[in-house]
């Protein structure tokens, strides 16, 4: 099934949270309301002639002229081998997303690289920590708008370079 | 182990006191800087939680600052163990945004390249299975093989691990002169190999005992839990990349998909994601052969300009490694920087499943499992 | 040797003989360990690792002295002089006595070791028993080393270790049994004199039941020397050499000799209880010859058991600790007292044995080995169709 | 002084400090170590005694067995270092009382008992023969009752540490 029919069929079950095909070139996708995607997904998964059984990858964006944090879901089918771009937009000052983790347990860790490097939260997640940074880094690195710290505990993250020291007579 | 009581639903049980192990992050089976907090009762796991981020690179964050052309040499620390599918799939995101097209002697050669990097990938991997069961005398035999591999990928781009062969719109350099003979001699030579290794590891009694029945992923929670390449295989889903969801010259070529049977277990246990890996390895050298015999002629790059600026738009790649399908999120938004990257591999998908798996089992079968997923744990870091 | 010793202290009236007593044994055992337990032990080190090298197509250590062989000697000078790290937060003085309470218990079984007819140090009534019994020091040993480490893995290590001796020690005492009914003693030297230098007259080959008490012994042998199959102890890619892991240094390497110098204690046992031990033809009237003879004997037998364990090593992988309990339990013990019983019953039913049993149990033997070997040769005629024929050919 | 004096004399000697560690160390691992010594005095006290069987099958069943078991009990029980295990305060009256009493009886079984000097050069015999005929002639009713308890053991451990498959 291709994404405009499966983006009738989401539209058609739950109305005004599912918006219109979202064209990018080379690749479509739906755009649904944050807070109901977790609705929207366990639809996806459990409509036999949908059957998204695998959740293949998630990702997230950050687009700050948007202001928005885009998650994007790619969903593949082993039944019909076919697949499908879920995206979410969350605002940007305050991001949360319900989880999917209930419905595709691979989103367990894939939600928690999301919220390690971007800051996502996503609610109802079971294990909400950072994944690969440090449990006490500040910030979410991924932002556009990040910047480095100038030191970690102590360990300075710049480095000094002697071509711009005063040269020593 | 003091004896407690305690009181389970109104029944007295003996139960002995929880141990807290904690596997790494420096132990040789971890196969990288990975660790495991077990809680453990004796032997038996109550669970393995994994703890990753030792090797983080922020290989994403670099995407975002080095351009296109400059962060083919960073995927190749994405998976360090096949470094030519991780090049591949960072050259076709690119290629697909950019609207280049690859010469046909191009992809051969990619091909090539990233065939031997699979027969490289499993061999350490088969030979690394054994050696954490306690055989050590296959790794040494497989690695004896893989160094003759490191020796013609090193004639072909001057590197034996981090190869930065290919290039947006096609390869480096062209096969060096006389070496498709030397690859179809390695063949002729490691094809028979292949079964000396069924001798010495597959069918031996106590490394079956060891592996078989043991952590069996079903194939509903390999799906769910998104494994992919030879762990979602052994657990007899027949998916290839390369054969379902073709790219390159993939469907030029005639090759079969092997899976999981159970032979020694169940579906999908440990020796299953074993023999799945054996049996790829002959099929990469039947492609091989077919690659070399059907090499065309002609230039092995196109002309991409010095100053790579793809158009506006967003693609999801899918390239077969070694450790399975690695799903590439790639954004341009028409700068010469790509806007985001992201790489979900095969590993990760594998190390979210531990957890799951660990309960019950023994600590030497977590060290089994960790071997049978072939985690490369950079590749779970990036 | 006691008369050696009443000699010299009647040369030194002055001297209390007790302590002419006490100063012979020491020297006497001195010259024994110095003598011939370093020196086994060690070269087993440089021969075990020469003998994986083949078997894993590479070389192995080939530098220092003829191919490699003072390599033991070069390896035992820098571990003594290197520093013996000792971590912050062990039990000092236990970490510290353990492993020479390892090697105590293995030097300590070199006793009641018969080399040839007249070379013993030892020749004890409860021979065999002793052995066993002084081997505990060992697990004593490996159990302090794991606890005072204060490393968790170390310590799963000497729980194993103590596990896999405690239990084996049964299996293995019942696959003594049949060897001492056969004899009729535990005295070492006695064994060996019940049994002839021709294989017919070995005690293996004794009735069927012996047979599968020897294979049992030798197996429960590896498990209690911590060899793989059954290396759990200090399973490399779990435990991370066990209860050694913070050992180093000199420390360490004690124990590691104890267990290459056990793998000599194993080839003898085996020997003594089951191959006819030293016993050679009596082709000679000359005492030092025989008594060469007999030591050559000896030594080949046991080293013939040293190289089988070490081909077994490189060989198979490690069971799993539950694998490694059905096994002693579920097959090993129950096996062991049938076995017992069986061999008792065909001692009574022929007193002076049989020799048409004992020349069916070498054919049988014989045709066991002939089909090993014509396994073994099979691999290697495809092993090496694969490799020199085809690559000969060139490309195609 | 003769050389059997002397070995006598240092095998009590490492019994009774063996006992005495057992007793007086603070830490519980020290005392199970301490009593492997002791039981290697006696060892060597039974093979003075020409008992050697006996003295293998101590060294066997006592340090092979039973001491390693205790071992591992201690070292499998968590953070039993820190606790204080011997308990000195309490009753030492009553303990000295107890102890002055039993070894005023063992000095009078001692003085009471009539030693048997054995020739001084007793050819050294085997002693297995004897107590294998012993153990299945004479006391072969004992030896049984003892394996009947002991096989009492093995079914209460048995029942006490099984687990109960809900089924």
């Amino acid at each position: 099934m291709n994404t405009a029919a499966i983006q009738q069929l989401l539209h058609e079950r739950f109305g005004s949270g599912v918006g219109p095909v979202e064209s990018a070139r080379l690749s479509d996708a739906v755009e649904v309301d944050p807070l109901s995607v977790d609705e929207i997904a366990l639809f996806l998964r459990d409509q036999p002639d949908l059957a998204f059984d695998c959740l293949n990858n998630l990702s997230g964006t950050d687009r700050p002229a948007r202001g928005k944090i885009q998650v994007t879901y790619e969903l593949f089918s082993y039944v019909h081998r076919h697949a499908f771009v879920l995206k979410v937009d969350a605002r940007r000052d305050r991001p949360q997303v319900k989880t999917v983790e209930n419905v595709w347990p691979a989103a367990n860790w894939l939600e928690r690289e999301v919220y390690d490097l971007l800051g996502v939260v996503f609610l109802g997640h079971s294990d909400l920590r950072r994944l690969l940074l440090p449990d006490d880094w500040i910030g979410y690195p991924l932002r556009k708008d990040y910047v480095e710290a100038p030191e970690y505990h102590g360990i300075s993250t710049v480095r000094e370079s002697i071509l711009a020291l005063p040269e020593r007579r | 182990m003091s004896l407690e009581l305690e009181f389970d639903d109104g029944r007295e049980v003996f139960a002995t006191e929880e141990m807290t192990l904690n596997m790494g992050p420096q132990h040789p089976s971890t196969h990288g800087v990975l660790r495991f907090i077990i809680r453990a009762d004796g032997e038996v796991m109550r669970s393995a939680k994994a703890d990753v981020g030792y090797l983080h690179r922020s290989i994403e964050k670099i995407a975002e600052k080095v351009g296109w052309h400059g962060f083919m040499p960073y995927t190749d620390r994405v998976d360090y163990v096949a470094a030519m599918t991780t090049n591949q799939a960072w050259a076709i995101a690119a290629e697909a945004l950019g609207g280049v097209t690859v010469p046909r002697r191009g992809e051969y050669c990619r091909v090539i390249a990233a065939e031997l990097g699979r027969i490289c990938s499993h061999l350490l991997a088969a030979g690394a299975m054994g050696m954490d069961i306690g055989a050590i005398t296959p790794f040494t035999h497989a690695v004896r093989e893989r160094e003759l591999i490191n020796d013609l990928l090193e004639e072909l781009c001057g590197a034996r691990l981090t190869f930065n062969y290919m290039r947006i719109g096609g390869v480096a350099w062209d096969l060096p002169p006389g070496f498709d003979a030397k690859v179809l001699r390695f063949l002729n030579h490691f094809e028979p190999y292949v079964d000396e290794l069924d001798d010495l590891l597959s069918n031996n009694k106590i490394y079956i005992e060891r592996l078989a029945n043991v952590a069996v992923v079903s194939r509903e929670r390999a799906i769910a839990y998104c494994l992919v390449g030879p762990n979602l295989r052994a657990s007899g889903v027949r998916y290839d990349i390369r054969k379902h969801l073709p790219y390159s010259v993939y469907p030029e070529f005639d090759f079969e998909v092997p899976i999981g049977t159970g032979r020694h277990g169940s579906v999908g246990d440990c020796w299953d994601r074993y023999i799945v890996r054996l049996d790829e390895m002959r099929q990469s050298a039947r492609i091989l052969r077919q690659a070399l015999e059907g090499l065309p002629e002609g230039p092995v790059i196109a002309k991409v300009p010095r100053n790579y600026k793809p158009a506006a738009g967003e693609v999801h790649v899918h390239v077969e490694t070694p450790r399975g399908d690695q799903s590439w999120y790639v954004v341009a938004d028409g700068t010469e920087y790509p806007y985001r990257v992201h790489i979900r591999t095969g590993s990760f998908a594998a190390m979210s499943i531990i957890e799951e798996l660990s309960r019950g089992l023994m600590v030497a079968d977590l060290v089994a499992l960790i071997a049978s997923f072939d985690i490369v744990a950079p590749e779970v870091d990036r | 040797m006691r008369a050696y010793l009443d000699a010299v202290a009647a040369g030194y009236p002055s001297t209390s003989p007790a302590l002419v007593y006490l100063l012979g044994m020491l020297a006497f055992g001195a010259l024994v360990v110095f003598v011939f337990i370093l020196p086994v032990a060690g070269i087993t080190s440089w021969v075990e690792r020469r003998v994986w090298a083949r078997i894993q197509s590479r070389i192995g250590p080939n530098r220092v002295g003829p191919g490699g062989f003072l390599q033991w000697l070069a390896d035992g000078l820098k571990n003594l002089l290197k520093e013996d790290v000792i971590p912050a937060a062990v039990d000092v003085p236990m970490f510290r006595l353990a492993p020479y309470v390892v090697v105590a218990g293995f030097c300590a079984a070199f006793v009641a070791l018969p080399f040839a007819g007249s070379l013993i140090i030892a020749d004890l009534n409860i021979g065999i028993l002793y052995i066993s019994a002084i081997t505990s020091l060992v697990v004593i040993g490996i159990l302090m080393a794991g606890w005072s480490s204060n490393n968790k893995w170390s310590m799963l290590g000497g729980i194993r270790s103590a596990t896999q001796i405690i239990c084996y020690e049964i299996p293995v005492g019942l696959s003594i049994f049949p060897a001492v009914l056969l004899s009729g003693t535990l005295s070492m030297q006695g064994i060996v004199a019940a049994q002839g230098w021709a294989p017919t007259s070995w005690h293996m080959f004794h009735s069927p039941f012996a047979f599968v008490a020897f294979v049992m012994f030798f197996v429960g042998a590896l498990a209690e020397g911590n060899r793989t199959p059954f290396d759990l102890p200090e399973a490399d890619s779990e435990l991370v050499a066990g209860f050694a892991t913070e050992y180093s240094g000199m420390r360490s390497l004690l124990f590691f000799l104890a267990e290459w110098g056990n793998l000599y204690v194993i080839g003898v046992l085996v020997s003594t209880l089951f191959m006819g031990g030293w016993q050679v033809p009596h082709f000679t009237d000359n005492a030092v010859v025989l008594t060469v003879a007999q030591f050559a004997t000896m030594f080949l037998k046991a080293y013939f058991w040293v190289f089988v364990a070490m081909w077994v090593r490189a060989t198979l992988p490690r069971v799993r600790v539950d694998q490694f309990m059905t096994l002693c339990w579920k097959y090993m013990v129950p096996i062991g007292l049938v076995n017992v019983i069986g061999a008792a019953t065909v001692m009574v039913l022929l007193p002076d044995g049989s020799i048409v049993l004992r020349l069916i149990m070498v054919t049988v033997a014989v045709a066991i080995l002939v089909q090993f070997a014509r396994r073994v040769l099979f691999h290697l005629h495809r092993a090496d169709y694969g490799r020199l024929g085809r690559i000969g050919e060139g490309a195609a | 002084m003769t050389a059997a004096d002397a070995m006598f004399l240092a095998l009590a000697a490492t019994a009774v400090i063996g006992a005495a560690g057992v007793a007086f160390s603070r830490h519980i691992l020290y005392s199970a170590l301490s009593l492997m010594v002791a039981l290697f005095g006696v060892a060597g006290l039974f093979v003075t005694l020409s008992a050697d069987f006996v003295a293998g099958v101590q060294v066997l069943i006592y340090v092979g067995g039973v001491l390693v078991i205790t071992l591992f009990a201690v070292m499998l029980t968590q953070g039993i270092q820190n606790v204080e295990v011997s308990n000195r305060a309490v009753g030492s009256v009553a303990a000295g009382l107890l102890t002055a009493g039993l070894f005023v009886v063992l000095l009078r079984a001692m003085s009471s008992a009539q030693w048997v000097k054995p020739p001084a050069d007793v050819p050294t015999q085997t002693s297995t023969y004897g107590i294998g005929n012993a153990l299945l002639g004479q006391y072969v009713l004992p030896f049984e009752v003892a394996s009947l308890v002991l096989l009492a053991v093995l079914v209460g451990a048995v029942v006490l540490t099984r687990k109960e498959t809900a089924e």
